[in-house]
């Protein structure tokens, strides 16, 4: 059986990755196809991923394990949300308010946490104790004295140096670890196509 | 039939599948795999345990709140050979490990690679499966599990290796917190350079893929690992000579990528 | 070395003082505008009518204060040019509230249908960005509230991503400017420029610099900028002086932690060092 | 003036809730946590739902009778629940085949031969050479398996220090986006609730 399922992944890779190479009707069309059906299945992956939250809070809840209340309110919240948005639409106004007053205030405050870490982190333990902190703080110093305007206020040369580090040895940077980053998944997918992939799990 | 301005890019793909197979080829037919140049990062691992063993206080894991379904689903393979080679080390040296975990099917992978690494390291009665736990599958509440964990039981090596969002701030700090010596790694980017700042030892991105296929020593992982080296050597070669020649007036390299290298 | 409880929700609260003070008390800072922000700004004032832009609202709760205030200000940038159609599209399930929040400041008579439509999400990612760019319709038969695309004229002006005049993508992580690039930039020769969050700034710069990006937004900053350009201060304008303030006090935190590190260590055992690597 | 907006109080409120984290980790933020996981992936469905109604759905009924070899290999993913796990790896197969046909589409030209072509530049100054050699020196920090000649480790060591400057470059953008988020609540809190922004 697992043949079949690396030969569907092989062909299907073909028919995707050639559409780019070669100007074949077929190919093209075949490719616009299974495009098409990469998003009907990635939408029941969703689906997939959200009924995993829901069978193992289900089964907190009726196996009362100490956190089953907190358990409570994911399903709450789960089935609330899906089943308004599903049957009352995500654009209606009822659903649009309790996006725009719950759904968004909390994500960005729980993802806002983590400035406060960075803060008392920087504070307790951004030493300068090997070269490598060194430079990542000299520099974080200057992107970041660059990037508001009281950096310019203190010394017109600030500004400066940090539009260089971006623009030069930061681009640099960036570029080898995109194209390092780009080659191994390359390989990744090659690895894929071909079904080897070490199966674990 | 080939499109003519992505020549190039058909002939990469074709150069790296040629060096995977030829690589692959070799392998079965036991020409030894490629050596591993030194990850210092890894060098420090068993030092870190061992130290641990002498001031008689456990060693603890954690790979973050990645989950197996998306992008981050490679890094959190690759972790797991960081974890048994940790796992390895505390069976030898008769050390306590914990491993904390956020992701249930992630969690039963974390119990297999302990308990497999205790076994081969003929101490299969130290594996203790209480030690292996699923804390929570949400951000903070794993996080401060996490870090109650590592505080309670004054942990001595802190192996950060998978990926973050902001727990990974938090696992860092309570670590050194607890005095713990860290070993972190990532591909998050606005992770990784906290991590370079507050933890001893870093691997850096791509880097924990080399250490998995170092520390598994799977002879066909390995050689995968020499077919990318082989392009970004092609890639090296074609910026030098491209420079060179830029530099000295020529444009034939330029007009080679302009034309078949889109 | 640690730090106590206290010393943590003391730290927290002079840092919340330090960004709330500007908000509450405006200073007026000098602002440069970058290179990036023009080219942006330029390319905009460059489409004839009958251009049609995609807005491609890839962010959520999240990381929207970092990316809203511009993706609003180059909004009323388009909506003040003449003719120019504004397609909003999403590949992370948020985006499409963002795009009705910005497209409700849309002035009045723009036209929905003609002017301007919300197709909504797909699912999938970057494989939804290349089913997207080859063909609109086959990917959105229906905008986001179920309308054919045959009731709305403005899709029948754009096939595949060749007829985009201007790709603005606006994103806080993946799907992002990368994946444009590779998915309508570069097969189909679409222009993107790209609103991303600050911490995203520093890897798409390597794709300005090729060329492969139009122009580049650095986050709340870039909104700043753009809507000195446009002469409309907004949320951008009046979150600079918290930023300031920010980047002041965290700078200052680390500097004296490292001097009371010095003056400590003086007086610490050499064994009591950390290893360092 | 405080608003009589029940929405802005109801976002000024669990917004209140989130932060309460920051001054010790609590039950009352550990249920909105929950909560926020709850919604977040309800919304999700809600999304996928329509992505269904679009593409699945509406052209079946319209007489597209090809989508319905997606719609049951979508189906298939849930097979674990009807005791077929292995079913599942059969839209797995086929959407692991998408992903990686995209990438060896896109990758080779996008990510590497174009950037490759933006870094030859002529030797000529020093930004031009920064750049060249930056580049070609973090390539060589990630060449694990090649001989560690002595110019493969002094280039592979330069490229850690590129990389160190570009980490700090991160960890410095870092810093401002996690700061722009708490403008963002501060607004919320300070202007639209408690009303004592300017305007």
């Amino acid at each position: 059986m697992r043949q079949v399922y690396v030969a569907i992944t092989l062909i299907v890779t073909l028919l995707v990755a050639f559409d780019g190479y070669v100007r074949v009707d077929v190919v093209t069309k075949a490719a616009a196809e299974l495009k098409n059906w990469g998003i009907i299945l990635s939408a029941f992956a969703l689906g997939l991923a959200a009924l995993g939250l829901f069978t193992l809070h289900l089964g907190r809840i009726s196996r009362r394990t100490p956190e089953w209340p907190y358990s409570a309110a994911l399903l709450f919240g789960l089935v609330w949300f899906a089943g308004a948005g599903t049957f009352i639409g995500t654009t209606s106004p009822g659903y649009v308010f309790y996006y725009r007053n719950l759904l968004q205030p909390i994500g960005n405050a729980v993802f806002s946490l983590l400035m406060f870490y960075i803060v008392t982190a920087a504070f307790r333990s951004f030493t300068i104790n090997k070269w490598q902190s060194a430079t990542i703080l000299i520099t974080a110093a200057f992107i970041m004295l660059g990037s508001v305007p009281v950096g310019e206020v203190i010394w017109k040369g600030i500004p400066e140096i940090s539009g260089w580090i971006l623009r030069v040895p930061n681009t640099a940077g960036q570029r080898g670890i995109i194209i390092g980053s780009a080659i191994g998944g390359v390989a990744a997918a090659l690895r894929t196509a071909l079904g080897l992939e070490r199966m674990r799990g | 039939m080939v499109i003519k301005e992505r020549i190039l890019s058909l002939g990469l793909v074709a150069f790296m599948v040629a060096a995977m197979l030829y690589g692959l080829w070799r392998v079965k037919n036991g020409a030894r795999a490629p050596a591993i140049r030194k990850i210092p990062a890894l060098e420090a691992l068993s030092e870190m345990i061992g130290r641990a063993t002498e001031m008689g206080r456990p060693v603890h894991f954690t790979a973050g709140t990645g989950r197996l379904v998306d992008q981050n689903a490679p890094i959190m393979l690759a972790s797991l050979d960081v974890l048994g080679k940790s796992a390895e080390l505390c069976a030898r040296y008769g050390s306590r490990l914990l491993v904390t975990a956020s992701d249930p099917v992630y969690h039963a992978m974390c119990v297999d690679a302990v308990k497999t690494s205790f076994a081969s390291s003929g101490d299969a009665e130290g594996f203790r499966s209480e030690d292996v736990r699923f804390l929570s599958d949400t951000q903070f509440a794993y996080a401060a599990g996490a870090i109650g964990l590592i505080e309670r039981e004054k942990v001595a090596a802190n192996v950060v290796v998978g990926s973050y969002g902001a727990e990974g701030l938090l696992l860092a700090e309570a670590g050194a917190n607890a005095g713990a010596v860290q070993l972190a790694g990532t591909i998050n980017m606005n992770i990784l350079p906290f991590f370079v700042v507050a933890c001893d030892y870093t691997l850096l991105g791509e880097e924990i893929y080399a250490a998995g296929a170092y520390l598994s020593g799977d002879g066909p992982r390995v050689s995968m690992l020499a077919a990318q080296d082989y392009a970004k050597v092609a890639v090296i070669l074609a910026i030098v000579l491209g420079v060179v020649t830029f530099s000295v007036g020529s444009r034939a390299i330029t007009n080679i990528l302009d034309t078949f290298g889109k | 070395m640690t730090m106590t409880a206290n010393t943590r929700r003391l730290i927290y609260v002079l840092f919340v003082i330090a960004v709330a003070a500007p908000m509450v008390r405006p200073v007026p800072m000098p602002l440069m505008v970058k290179q990036e922000t023009r080219d942006l700004y330029t390319r905009i004032e460059q489409l004839k009518p009958g251009d049609t832009v995609v807005m491609c609202f890839d962010y959520s709760p999240g990381t929207a204060t970092d990316i809203h205030a511009a993706a609003v200000a180059v909004f009323h940038h388009l909506m003040r040019r003449p003719g120019i159609g504004v397609i909003g599209v999403a590949f992370v399930a948020d985006g499409p509230q963002f795009a009705e929040q910005t497209f409700a400041t849309a002035p009045p008579g723009k036209k929905y249908g003609f002017d301007l439509v919300n197709l909504g999400y797909r699912a999938g990612g970057e494989n939804a960005i290349a089913a997207f760019s080859q063909d609109v319709q086959k990917t959105f038969p229906a905008d986001i509230e179920g309308t054919p695309a045959g009731r709305l004229p403005l899709l029948s002006k754009v096939k595949s991503a060749r007829d985009f005049a201007l790709v603005i993508e606006m994103s806080g992580g993946t799907p992002g400017p990368a994946e444009w690039i590779r998915q309508a930039g570069q097969p189909y020769g679409a222009a993107i420029g790209a609103i991303v969050t600050t911490v995203m700034v520093p890897p798409n710069l390597a794709y300005l610099q090729s060329k492969q990006l139009a122009a580049l937004l650095y986050g709340l900053r870039g909104a700043a900028e753009y809507e000195t350009l446009v002469g409309r201060p907004g949320n951008g304008l009046a979150g600079m002086g918290s930023q300031s303030a920010a980047a002041v006090f965290i700078l200052l935190a680390v500097a004296i932690n490292n001097i009371r590190r010095l003056v400590l260590r003086r007086r610490a055992l050499p064994s009591e060092r950390r290893p360092a690597q | 003036m405080i608003t009589k907006d029940t929405g802005v109080w109801l976002a000024a409120l669990v917004t209140l809730a989130t932060y309460s984290y920051l001054a010790k980790e609590n039950p009352l933020f550990r249920m909105i946590e929950h909560f926020y996981v709850g919604i977040a992936s309800g919304h999700a469905v809600a999304m996928a739902v329509v992505n269904l109604r679009d593409l699945g759905t509406r052209p079946l009924l319209g007489g597209q009778f090809i989508v319905v070899v997606p719609l049951l290999l979508g189906l298939l993913f849930y097979a674990r629940y009807l005791r077929r796990p292995a079913l599942a790896r059969l839209p797995l197969a086929v959407l692991t085949g998408i992903g990686a046909g995209t990438a060896l589409r896109s990758l080779p030209g996008a990510s590497v031969l174009a950037q490759l072509r933006a870094t030859i530049v002529a030797f000529n100054s020093v930004d031009n050479i920064v750049l060249a050699l930056g580049v070609v020196s973090v390539l060589s920090y990630f060449l694990f398996t090649t001989p560690q000649w002595r110019a493969v480790r002094l280039a592979s060591d330069l490229g850690k220090v590129f990389m160190m400057v570009t980490f700090g470059a991160s960890f410095g953008a870092t810093v401002f986006a996690g700061h722009s988020l708490i403008v963002g609540s501060l607004e919320l809190l300070l202007g639209r609730w408690l009303g004592v922004l300017p305007k």
